[in-house]
């Protein structure tokens, strides 16, 4: 099954990237050319954890083909729910109250910093530098349990279901998310004196992985990818869903367009995230958490698309409906996809070493891609 | 442009294809057998459309015939179209669109790999999630596999 | 420990002296080497999917499985001990999963971790890709439930594998002791 | 102070009344060998335990806690369970190369063993162009690797191994440059007459600005020489995998690791040498009361202190900083740290010339 790899002619070396190598974070299989450690050409293999969602969810009714999304890209669970929950909800035409709306986006927001948290932690890995990964997850400890408390599971949430949420917030909800920001607001410091002022870091990711403007729109790439190219594509602010348009927030635009500036985006994304959670957490409204939705859902017969904003970027779902109590054909654009498709194009005539910085600011997450 | 705007100004351009309001944006449909790719190039390239942005490619299987749905943005305009081609289901064909859209390189090969729909022009089509020696295609409605899937 | 060997096919060849109680030399040394084996599991840097991310918190410093010794991660299946199965299985990784617990040298361990790898779990029905649990393709000796599994749980697993090798004993001769235990 | 020599003269004299000239060499040689390999063995256990708690303290963790009182045994069951581990050769490998690369290395990091003063009067060999043999046999060590990287059969430590011998070969002269630097002011290329020199004050402090500078290029440069991150191209984990030991299992896994630590405890053990004085303990001019009081301290746990020390910097490195890309790392030496340490050593030279130094 694999094939056979030789030296070709002119002295390059084709090298097997994964399945199973620690800067793919995952089961990506990259086979790069080599010429000297210079790489001339990249392929990426997908498809080792091809789950067949997209099949599986042509016979699963509405209520739980949002399970299975939850796993797809599972930093951004709550976002990929978000997504399934609202296309249902446009197709059913179910007004959500206030109050589950605000805490959607306030939950979301959540995820994002534990999503960035995450990778701002492997990205320092994949660089070399063991220690950041440790200081990232003393923090996303601190969310990880705020979601269990809520929601009732660490990582897969399934809190957001057609019509509102699964369940009420936790009554120490908003005590602990306060708690939460006073503390992660003098983290954030800290994560930049480590390592973004670091000086061997600033090598490595300066005037690496370019990506200039035009490429990023072409090869579709969406989140802090094309934000870092100077490319506004933040749903959340062109096509404002849920309660993201009572809040203030700015979308961050780099210009660099090199891994650093990719770099950059995320970390003030995470301050933005927690500028519109201090915006919404003293503002929940009161109210139900949940619109009365019937047992069976049946949508009616059309095509519907949703966009969200997850931490990756846009996720799109397609959703065909026959009128009946399963879909006919859903189709998630995954954000991860797109931004692999722009790899190739990024390390031609970088080293391997920027090979992995490059990936580690693309913030890869297999599953989503492969779905 | 809004909606109605965009399906004036589609109207005058494409007056062969069929053109209706979605659910959030207008629908342009086309019958197997039209020129896709220079319509592609009106609308990329028509200043007041400027579709440069393709960010969701994906097909249907009708089980009478597939389409290609296509949903393109204007990034500078921030307006919205669907497009979609009919393709026959004994020989499904259509232009490859990866030297427009960059990005359509890897969707396409995932559509070949799943619908088994053939792009033309392609520069590397082959199976992209599924092994090399897979048979059929697993998005096709009649697909069917006893050996991997447990129905419930 | 009361343990069932079976009788082999044909008798061995010449006299067998009774040492009560075992060889005190040779069962003390297999003590020993156990010991080293089960405190010294270093695990093989291999994750499919979510549950990669509870190995990681695993690995944090709020659960710490470096206090067991487990935190020598090795990208490579040469040096690693313990291969632990951290998400879904598909048809395609099958194949290149055989082939990575096939590189680890003796003796070698697996977990499965999480719903999935242990039988396929959300993606049991319906899809056309996805192995029906990693014990289609290598030997487990331990399975985790959850999806995914609490960094608690994957301890429990570390441990009980630890367990298993303290004890010596072998696939057959557990589930016999198993057997005996629930007649 | 207490010197180690009158007992290891003792137990010459008493041999050479018992045997013959040529026993007793033996009977010395066998001593020496298996004092040497269990101090490696020692060594290892004890550096392997504590790059983990290092690790473990800087990550905020608690560490290998369960074996034995604070996981002390830890190591020692890693070492067992390695030595146990299959024997494994994968196919289409250079047998004779692969089976030997470990022990190049190994060996190398013993050979350089050999003249260090461990504490006053312990040293296997006092021989009189010390500073020349260590520089001279420590570049060996990369012959192994390479070896390792190109009988492995293996791409990823082919690449390896060829990252690492251009690092080496590069690092080992600014390295040699900061070495000379001190040989420059003590006029001497013996490492005891090294430390005796240092008996008013350690060249760190008596050598002003440029001893100082040679420090700290002979740390970066050493560390770079030893493999370790930041400059870990020839392993570099989420790159390579493994690197040039991609391929090795078991106790030949082992030895490779045990060479680097080994490597690392020798590096600072020269570098505590050089700049701290070894052994010597901290004694200011002509302060006679206060290095009376220093001398109660015995000379060998001035030079473990020291040497531990060092290696605690160096895993301090590791753990903090990302690791540097190949090509940047071969500007850093070629372009910023020889022509740095030249410059420095020429000014040493100036600074030895005109007696400026204390």
């Amino acid at each position: 099954m694999f094939e056979e790899i030789k030296t070709s002619n002119d002295g390059e070396l084709v090298i097997n990237v994964g399945p199973q190598h620690p800067a793919t974070h995952g089961v990506l299989h990259l086979l790069i050319t080599l010429n000297g450690e210079t790489i001339t050409k990249l392929e990426p293999n997908l498809g080792y954890i091809h789950r067949s969602i997209e099949k599986m969810c042509e016979s699963l009714s509405y209520r739980q083909f949002i399970y299975s999304t939850s796993r797809m890209d599972y930093l951004s669970s709550h976002m990929n729910n978000h997504a399934c929950a609202m296309i249902v909800e446009k197709g059913l035409q179910v007004e959500i109250p206030e109050r589950a709306e605000v805490i959607r986006v306030l939950i979301s927001e959540l995820t994002r910093l534990a999503s960035h948290q995450l990778w701002w932690g492997a990205m320092a890995m994949d660089l070399g530098a063991l220690s950041p990964f440790f200081y990232s997850f003393r923090e996303r400890e601190v969310i990880t349990d705020i979601m269990e408390e809520t929601c009732g599971a660490r990582l897969t949430m399934n809190y957001i279901v057609p019509g509102g949420l699964m369940a009420d917030i936790h009554p120490n909800f908003v005590k602990r998310v306060k708690d939460f920001i006073i503390q992660f607001n003098s983290k954030i410091d800290e994560y930049d004196q480590l390592v973004t002022g670091n000086i061997i870091f600033q090598n490595r990711m300066k005037n690496v992985g370019y990506l200039s403007p035009e490429d990023a729109i072409s090869y579709g790439t969406t989140g802090p990818v094309a934000r870092g190219s100077g490319v506004s594509c933040d749903i959340r602010k062109l096509y404002p869903y849920s309660a993201y348009n009572k809040v203030k927030f700015e979308e961050i635009l780099e210009t660099g367009g090199d891994s650093f500036a990719r770099y950059l985006v995320r970390i003030k994304e995470m301050k933005q995230s927690i500028s519109i959670i201090e915006q919404l957490i003293d503002n929940i409204p009161e109210g139900d958490f949940q619109a009365k939705t019937k047992a069976v859902l049946k949508l009616p017969k059309g095509e519907f698309y949703q966009r969200v904003e997850t931490a990756r970027g846009e996720l799109g779902v397609y959703l065909v409906s026959e009128g009946g109590t399963t879909p006919y054909r859903i189709k998630f654009r995954s954000p991860g996809f797109s931004n692999l498709s722009a790899l190739n194009h990024m390390v031609k005539g970088h080293k391997i070493g920027d090979l992995v910085a490059i990936m580690g600011t693309l913030d890869l997450v297999i599953p989503d891609i492969d779905r | 442009m809004g909606n109605e705007e965009l399906i004036v100004k589609l109207q005058e351009l494409f007056p062969a294809a069929s053109i209706i309001q979605g659910n959030d944006w207008p629908e342009i449909s086309f019958e197997s057998g039209a020129d896709f790719l220079s319509t592609i190039d009106v609308l990329k390239s028509d200043q007041t459309l400027a579709f440069d942005y393709l960010f969701c490619e994906t097909c249907v299987d009708w089980k009478t015939h597939f389409t290609m749905v296509y949903h393109l943005d204007s990034t500078r305009f921030r307006h919205n179209i669907v497009l979609k081609y009919k393709l026959d289901r004994e020989t499904p064909e259509i232009d490859s669109l990866s030297f427009v859209y960059r990005t359509s390189e890897q969707h396409e090969r995932e559509i070949f790999d799943l619908f088994g729909i053939i792009f033309k022009g392609h520069p590397n089509l082959k199976r992209i999630l599924l092994t090399e020696d897979w048979v059929g295609y697993p998005l096709r409605k009649d697909y069917d596999d006893p050996i991997n899937m447990i129905k419930l | 420990m009361d343990v069932i060997i079976t009788e082999p096919s044909t008798p061995f060849p010449g006299s067998v002296h009774e040492v009560p109680g075992g060889g005190i030399v040779l069962s003390t040394l297999d003590d020993v080497i156990n010991w080293a084996r089960s405190n010294s599991l270093w695990p093989l840097v291999f994750g499919t999917s979510c549950c990669a991310i509870e190995m990681m918190s695993a690995a944090s410093a709020k659960y710490d499985f470096s206090r067991f010794g487990f935190e020598v991660a090795r990208a490579t299946p040469r040096q690693a001990d313990v291969i632990i199965i951290a998400g879904t299985i598909v048809n395609k990784m099958a194949p290149v999963l055989k082939r990575l617990f096939d590189q680890m040298p003796d003796p070698k361990y697996v977990i499965a971790m999480g719903a999935c790898a242990t039988s396929g779990g959300p993606f049991f029905y319906n899809t056309y890709s996805v192995v029906k649990g990693a014990d289609h393709v290598i030997p487990v000796d331990v399975y985790v439930a959850g999806c995914p599994p609490r960094p608690e749980a994957l301890l429990h697993a570390l441990i009980t594998l630890q367990e298993k090798i303290k004890s010596g004993l072998t696939r057959d001769q557990i589930r016999a002791q198993f057997q005996e235990d629930g007649k | 102070m207490f010197s180690f020599q009158n007992m290891t003269q003792e137990i010459h004299s008493w041999l050479s009344s018992l045997m013959s000239e040529t026993f007793v060499m033996l009977v010395e040689m066998t001593i020496v060998g298996i004092l040497a390999i269990a101090l490696f063995a020692f060594l290892g256990l004890v550096l392997v335990y504590m790059e983990r708690k290092v690790a473990a303290v800087i990550q905020l963790r608690k560490g290998p806690n369960r074996v034995g009182p604070f996981g002390i045994f830890q190591t020692s069951a890693d070492t067992l369970k390695l030595v146990l581990k299959e024997g494994f050769m994968p196919d289409n490998v250079d047998k004779f190369l692969y089976k030997l690369a470990p022990f190049v290395v190994m060996i190398t990091a013993m050979l350089i063993l050999a003249p260090i003063p461990f504490a006053k009067g312990v040293q296997i060999w006092d021989i009189n162009i010390g500073v020349f043999y260590l520089t001279a046999i420590s570049s060996i060590s990369v012959i192994g690797i390479l070896m390792a990287g190109w009988a492995s059969n293996n791409k990823y430590s082919l690449l390896g191994a060829m990252r690492s011998g251009a690092q080496i070969v590069s690092y080992e002269l600014s390295a040699g440059m900061a070495v000379l630097s001190i040989v420059v002011l003590t006029g001497s290329l013996n490492l005891g007459d090294i430390i005796a020199s240092q008996e008013d004050g350690w060249w760190i402090f008596k050598g002003h600005i440029p001893a100082w500078i040679a420090f700290i290029i002979y740390i970066i440069a050493v560390t770079a020489e030893t493999n370790r991150a930041p400059f870990d191209m020839a392993e570099a984990e989420s790159e390579l995998t493994g690197g040039f030991h991609t391929e090795y299992a078991g106790m030949r896994f082992a030895l490779f690791f045990l060479a680097e630590y080994i490597n690392i405890f020798i590096v600072c053990a020269i570098g505590a040498i050089l700049f701290f004085g070894g052994w010597m303990p901290f004694h200011i001019g002509s302060w006679t009361a206060f290095n009376h009081v220093m001398d109660f301290i015995p000379s060998f746990m001035w030079f473990f202190g020291k040497t531990f020390f060092l290696i605690f910097l160096i895993m301090w490195f590791r753990w903090t900083f990302p690791r540097l890309r190949v090509d940047q790392l071969l500007n850093l030496e070629w372009k910023y740290l020889l022509p740095i340490s030249i410059f420095n050593l020429l000014l040493m030279t100036l600074v030895a010339i005109k007696g400026w130094h204390f």
